[in-house]
């Protein structure tokens, strides 16, 4: 809670910086400064006094989501350097507008209530639909915004209808209220399974899994790399924090009721992902239908999370937010908003930047999911989490499709490591945020107990 | 600290140090850096060897750390040190030292000499994770990092498409294979509830035999592609694209070998699944001699060399499905060292000839090349099965064993083991003796290799002649070397199948024939290709094969040479080009195709997405309808 | 007498909305938008939730249907420029929902027939609203700061030309 | 008459049916129409298919939770409509069109 107002507080702060040209060019480090002081915050008062605990509870699950979209979100205003010079004057609204996003995103991991829930949904989606088309100037950020807001808002339709007819058949908002009528009613009405289907339905947009995937591609592909990143690892960590948060509270009970339906959207979401992004030409949209196969592996958890996969959840998050941010920026230190990014352009790089390309393969391994990265512990938790609740069939089909991803992250370490069209210059020098990245995937690879002995 | 653990963490620092900073490290010191620290690591096994030894031959777990320790999962990066994984250490510190010194000549005007010596360390490392880990994750672990390592040793020289084709054939072959190997494991973890060495092989009582068997046939198929059996190997003769150290280490003496040791590790299990044994002798029969008889028809001298080491591998899984571990191990280890001689050997030829592999424009080396043709004959012999040398001992124990279980493949193996002799002679012949067929320049150029390739050449050697040794027959009344050290131990002493009641005498006569088979085939090959000078490109060569005036000649060409040649053009025409490769490459290109197919539902057209949308909703509450109100 | 009320006020909200979606001017649509509005404000009177009905004419046909007709006038979008889609996509569209309403009807059907536990009417009315609002409901009430700065930046930002 | 039996008088099941109805018309306005001003109004269909099906609920449970949700709802909507339009007139400036199927640059 306190952590939230900070984070807005920090928000307000920034939209004031942008007002003046002296104190602008100063705003993103004032912003990483208050970031890492507010993580640092966040990991020592995580069980101080809470003060409206029944709409947000700031909990252990709560404190360990928020960490981690502060630090990703830290990394990501690390990155920003010069990616806002196209509009120098809204700056300052751009980094305030990213703050309250990732406050929409606090509000959703330690939500105890629906409404918080949906108050913070909205607050992260109607400020990324901002922030989508914040290249003003090209007509593809404008696509993505407006293709993520229209059929976002038909979702949210969707969302909100089902959480109607959940509080028809339970009278009530908050989680445990729901949780306790599960409990506490022998025959529940059919408008509740409804509700949670309906319910189930809106979160699996907001995790881009099919086939309420359309949107992803495109908007990814058409928002800022900047804006990208920051939807790919901290949104994405964020909305299944959420989904878990609220299945695992308010209908683990009656999961027989809705696996049904999730084990039919993560099979297309792997299906989907995976083969599509064989196709894919563009590294963007190649690491976007990346992001979508990997929110079928994750929806694993979220699918066995009657046997408590929440360390599992947690470790592939973190594990698939490293090496998903380390690639986009790898993809913003080589290229800008303007142009689509080919794989073949990575031709060379091995060449030109061999640190960077060290680096860079790291990352895709542990995407790849290669032991000893961290992407393979993801993986291997999340599957023998939904083994160990008897989702056979369903596990056989990630195992399969997470062989067909290898295959394309392989292509990009392939094209790393081609020779080059043209003579290049050598240079040896990364991004620290790459470093960070890289480093993260190899060391909760080779240890991953640092992650899972959190909970 | 425990001198164990130094043994990974060695090749580890020398990866980091090349990997990091070689580019600013003179070539000598990059070299020296790579080479030190695969010794020291030989070092440290002898010195763990010796603790071993001296301790009583007890298994010990060396623990490096905890992995994953939450709630009832419990991994760690253990390493088991045993009778096994210790001769795997030893062979692989100790032939990978022999490789990286040869590479300090072979490779030394390589403008990416660092990466390469990077790349061979962290080889080195992952397979000892893999040879040394004590439990199947970082068995596993291993395997896909000697995979990975070698995916970049192949497509080390990245200019020429053919070479990343064949990375990418390694890849998606081995591909396969480990999808094998991972659902193995999970069918194992969830029937044995652990990955522990201990913990699934101590407790193999009480299961469910089909699982057993379907768990012990997965693992087998990770086996196939790591080790190149029928029908995923096709793999590796492509893979000798890499340069020659790699294939004479990666290729030949080490990883390739990681399928054979995941069997025998795993014997308790592959013991209670007589289906899946049976299945590893058929394969391992049908791959010896369809690759042998490839190899009769091949002109690269690494292709003949690759795909002799796939027919020798189909030998070794051969044993392997009879039971006959230990002599499957004994074998692994002679032909490390002998195809790891006859690899660089090859390299030191391919060196001198300025990067020529064609046999047929070589010939008459011996004089220019003399250590190399020295100790490259020293391991045909070996491979050949001619006595003494070390590949007769191995080969002769493993072919007692399988006549023992199963006289129709002891048939096959032989028939192998004679076109081996006869393949192997005919690449020496043409190489070596006669007359030099290659260019003028080429022959101008002819000198022999510098000291750093050629001491490797005749410790390798020495190994080849003398490492039988190590396992002499029965009947010679010493212990076999092998089988008493693996006695010593509780777990491995079931590797070990003695023979029921008196054999010696049926072993001394198969190995008589075995012998007369052997010397047979390899002066048939004499015949043609030294005092016929037949040459292997003239169109009608077949033909020219009859030219022979004796009658035994006649026999033996037309029983054994001739269809083999065929069957050998047959099979990899068929085989090979017909069949395996479009059906892997057809596994690649389907998945694109899909992929291609896929994409197209995202249209761009924010309409269609609606539709989309509303589907995915009306699937997924119909599908939910029809479940609750049946 | 109030259910013929209500079916008076319900064929007026479906019939507007219907016409809404296929009204070939979009300023027709919009009126016909605020039209179902001010019937949905009616079933909230009929709800006895007072205060809801006239914030739903104040905020939805006030506010926002201006917002709309604002933008329309604005991008000069008042005339049927709308090539209309072909036909099998209409069908197509009219079949989806209506098959979404059968669905959800079908899905729904076993509940319908439950009968309300508790019935008591006053709970819209401001007193108890508000009761609820700022004791309970405070904290996202604040928290809707958040989105209103958020959504007020990004619309300035968006719109504001370079 | 008190207001509960008022209240009462229309039974709870046609608040349900009139919402899914409305609804659906929603959702068939976001599939008919290509004009993308109609597809946002579609959308504030669906979102008082919701609200009227919350004050339902809500006025028959005798909670006011569901209203003051009603009123959250109201809020949100208020915004998304602001940024909608927004970005509808940021389209428009750069493609001069706000037709939803004029933009596919993005795709595959």
């Amino acid at each position: 809670m306190n952590i939230l107002i900070l984070v807005s507080v920090l928000g307000v702060i920034s939209l004031f910086a942008g007002l003046s040209e002296s104190l602008r060019q100063h705003t993103r480090t004032i912003i990483v400064a208050g970031l890492i002081a507010i993580t640092g915050l966040t990991m020592f008062t995580w069980n101080a006094k809470q003060f409206f605990p029944e709409m947000l509870n700031f909990d252990k699950y709560a404190a360990v989501f928020t960490t981690v979209i502060l630090v990703i979100s830290t990394l990501i205003f690390v990155l920003s350097k010069d990616q806002f010079n196209h509009d120098e004057i809204h700056k300052g609204d751009y980094y305030g507008i990213m703050l309250f996003t990732v406050a929409g995103a606090i509000m959703m991991v330690s939500f105890s209530n629906l409404t918080m829930l949906f108050l913070g949904i909205e607050t992260l989606s109607v400020s990324l639909y901002t922030l989508a088309g914040s290249r003003k100037d090209l007509l593809k950020s404008s696509e993505a915004a407006f293709k993520y807001f229209l059929l976002g808002a038909f979702a949210t339709g969707f969302l909100l209808f089902g959480i109607a007819f959940i509080y028809g058949a339970t009278g009530t908002f908050s989680v445990s209220g729901i949780s306790d009528y599960v409990h506490n009613t022998p025959q529940l009405p059919a408008i509740f399974y409804g509700g949670v289907i309906l319910i189930m339905i809106g979160l699996l947009f907001k995790v881009s899994a099919a086939p309420f995937h359309f949107w992803a591609p495109d908007v990814y592909e058409g928002s800022p790399n900047i804006i990208t990143s920051f939807m790919a690892t901290a949104v994405k960590v964020t909305a299944f924090a959420a989904f878990y948060r609220l299945f695992s509270g308010a209908f683990v009970d009656v999961n027989e009721k809705w696996d049904n339906a999730l084990i039919i959207a993560i099979a297309l979401t792997l299906l989907i992902g995976n083969f599509t992004a064989l196709a894919q030409t563009g590294l963007k949209r190649l690491l976007a239908y990346s992001g979508i196969a990997n929110a079928g592996y994750m929806l694993l958890a979220v699918l066995a999370l009657k046997n408590d996969a929440s360390n599992a959840l947690l470790y592939y998050s973190i594990s698939y937010a490293a090496a998903s941010l380390g690639a986009f920026a790898v993809l913003i230190s080589v290229s800008d908003d303007e142009k689509t990014f080919e794989i073949s352009s990575l031709k060379g790089m091995s060449k030109s930047n061999p640190l960077q390309a060290v680096l860079f393969t790291i990352i895709m391994l542990s995407m790849a999911g290669i032991p000893p990265m961290a992407g393979f512990f993801g993986k291997y938790m999340v599957l023998s989490a939904a083994i160990k609740e008897g989702y056979l069939a369903i596990s056989l089909l990630a195992i399969l499709t997470s062989l067909v991803g290898i295959y394309y992250y392989f292509k990009v370490i392939a094209a790393v490591y081609s020779a080059p069209d043209t003579e290049v210059q050598t240079e040896n020098k990364a991004n620290i945020v790459v470093f960070i990245c890289a480093g993260i995937s190899l060391v909760i690879g080779a240890y991953p107990d640092l992650i899972l002995n959190l909970f | 600290m425990n001198v164990a653990l130094l043994i990974p963490l060695l090749p580890l620092i020398g990866f980091l140090i090349n990997g990091l900073f070689g580019k600013k490290l003179s070539k000598s010191l990059v070299g020296l850096i790579g080479s030190t620290s695969i010794f020291a690591a030989f070092i440290c096994v002898l010195i763990t060897f010796a603790n071993f030894i001296s301790g009583g031959s007890e298994v010990q777990i060396v623990k490096a750390f905890d992995w994953i320790n939450v709630g009832d999962t419990n991994l760690a990066m253990s390493f088991q040190i045993d009778q096994l994984s210790l001769i795997m250490m030893t062979l692989v510190t100790g032939v990978g030292f022999l490789i990286h010194l040869y590479s300090i000549g072979y490779m030394h005007d390589d403008e990416n000499y660092n990466r390469f010596f990077a790349y061979l360390n962290l080889f080195v490392f992952f397979m000892l994770l893999l040879v040394m880990g004590d439990n199947y994750v970082v068995l596993f672990t291993g395997w896909e990092g000697v995979g990975f390592c070698s995916y970049l040793l192949i497509g080390f020289w990245y200019k020429t498409p053919e070479y990343n084709n064949a990375a990418k054939k390694a890849f998606v072959m081995n591909r396969i294979g480990d999808l094998g190997f991972i659902l193995g494991l999970f069918l194992m973890y969830s029937e044995f509830g652990s990955l522990d060495f201990t913990g699934v092989l101590s407790n193999t009582l009480g299961h469910d035999k089909g699982t057993i068997t379907a768990i012990t046939a997965l693992l087998f198929i990770g086996a196939m592609g790591k080790s190149a059996q029928l029908p995923l190997f096709t793999w590796l003769p492509d893979a000798m694209a890499g340069p020659t150290p790699v294939s004479a280490l990666i290729h030949a003496a080490t990883m390739v070998t990681a399928g054979i040791y995941l069997i025998v590790r795993s014997h308790a299990l592959f013991d209670l699944a007589p289906d899946t044994m049976n299945f590893i002798a058929i394969i391992g029969a049908a791959t010896a001699l369809i690759a042998a008889t490839i190899a009769m028809v091949q002109n690269d001298i690494k292709k003949v060399l690759a795909y002799s080491t796939v027919s020798q591998l189909g030998l070794i899984f051969i044993a392997l499905g009879v039971g006959a571990y230990s002599s499957g191990m004994f074998h692994l280890l002679t032909h490390a060292f002998f195809k790891a001689l006859l690899f660089l050997g090859a390299g030191s030829v391919i060196h001198a000839m300025s990067g020529e592999q064609d046999i047929r424009n070589m010939g008459g080396l011996k004089k220019a090349l003399p250590i190399t043709h020295l100790t490259f004959l020293l391991g045909c012999l070996a491979i050949a099965g001619i006595p003494p040398f070390s590949g007769f001992f191995s080969k002769d124990e493993m072919l007692a064993h399988i006549f023992n279980v199963n006289p129709v493949l002891w048939g096959v193996a032989s028939l192998t083991s004679a076109l081996t002799a006869f393949y192997m002679f005919r690449m020496y012949f043409l190489t070596f003796s006669n007359d030099f067929r290659g260019t003028h320049e080429q022959k101008h150029h002819l000198h022999e290799s510098p000291s750093t390739m050629t001491i490797p050449l005749i410790v390798l050697a020495i190994l080849a002649v003398f490492g039988g040794l190590l396992g002499l027959p029965e009947f010679t009344g010493i212990h076999h070397g092998l089988s008493y050290f693996f006695g010593t131990s509780n777990d491995l002493s079931s590797l070990t199948r003695s023979f029921e009641g008196d054999f010696h005498t049926t072993e001394l006569i198969l190995m008589a024939v075995a012998t007369a088979v052997a010397i047979g085939s390899s002066l048939y090959a004499k015949k043609i290709y030294f005092e016929n000078k037949t040459l292997p490109d003239e169109p009608k060569g077949i033909n020219k094969l009859f030219a022979g005036k004796y009658f035994l000649d006649e026999i033996y060409n037309k029983i054994i040479v001739k269809p083999a040649l065929l069957k050998g053009t047959v099979m990899q025409n068929f085989m090979e080009n017909k069949v395996i490769d479009p059906a892997v490459n057809m596994f690649a290109s389907l998945s694109v195709s899909a992929g291609n197919n896929i994409k197209k539902i995202q249209t761009g057209n924010t309409g269609f997405y609606i539709f989309g949308i509303v589907a995915g909703v009306l699937l997924i509450l119909f599908a939910n309808y029809l479940i609750w109100f049946r | 007498m109030l259910l013929y009320l209500f079916y008076i006020l319900s064929a007026i909200t479906v019939g507007c909305a219907l016409l809404t979606i296929f009204s070939k001017n979009p300023v027709y649509s919009v009126l016909f938008v605020i039209a179902t509005f001010f019937s949905i404000a009616g079933h909230f009177i009929l709800l006895n939730a007072q205060f809801l009905a006239i914030v739903q004419v104040i905020v939805y046909a006030g506010a926002i249907m201006v917002l709309f007709l604002t933008v329309l006038m604005y991008l000069n979008l008042n005339k049927s420029v709308e090539s209309s889609k072909p036909l099998l996509i209409k069908i197509a569209a009219m079949v989806s929902g209506g098959l979404l309403f059968l669905v959800l009807i079908a899905s729904f059907k076993s509940g319908l027939s439950i009968a309300p536990t508790s019935v008591r009417g006053d709970a819209g009315l401001i007193k108890n609203l508000g009761n609820t609002l700022f004791t309970e409901y405070l904290f996202p009430f604040e928290a809707t700061a958040v989105l209103f700065l958020s959504t007020m930046a990004g619309a300035i930002t968006l719109t504001r030309k370079k | 008459m008190d207001i509960t039996t008022a209240v009462q008088q229309v039974p709870l099941n046609n608040y349900i049916v009139l919402s899914i109805m409305l609804f659906s018309i929603g959702v068939m306005g976001m599939l008919l129409r290509r004009n993308a001003i109609i597809a946002f109004m579609s959308i504030e269909l669906m979102l008082n298919a919701v609200n009227l099906l919350m004050v339902a609920f809500s006025a028959f449970k005798g909670d006011s939770s569901g209203q003051v949700f009603v009123f959250f709802i109201m809020v949100v909507a208020a915004a998304e409509v602001a940024i909608g339009l927004a970005i509808l007139a940021m389209v428009h400036r750069n493609s001069g069109s706000v037709d939803i199927n004029h933009l596919n640059k993005l795709k595959w």
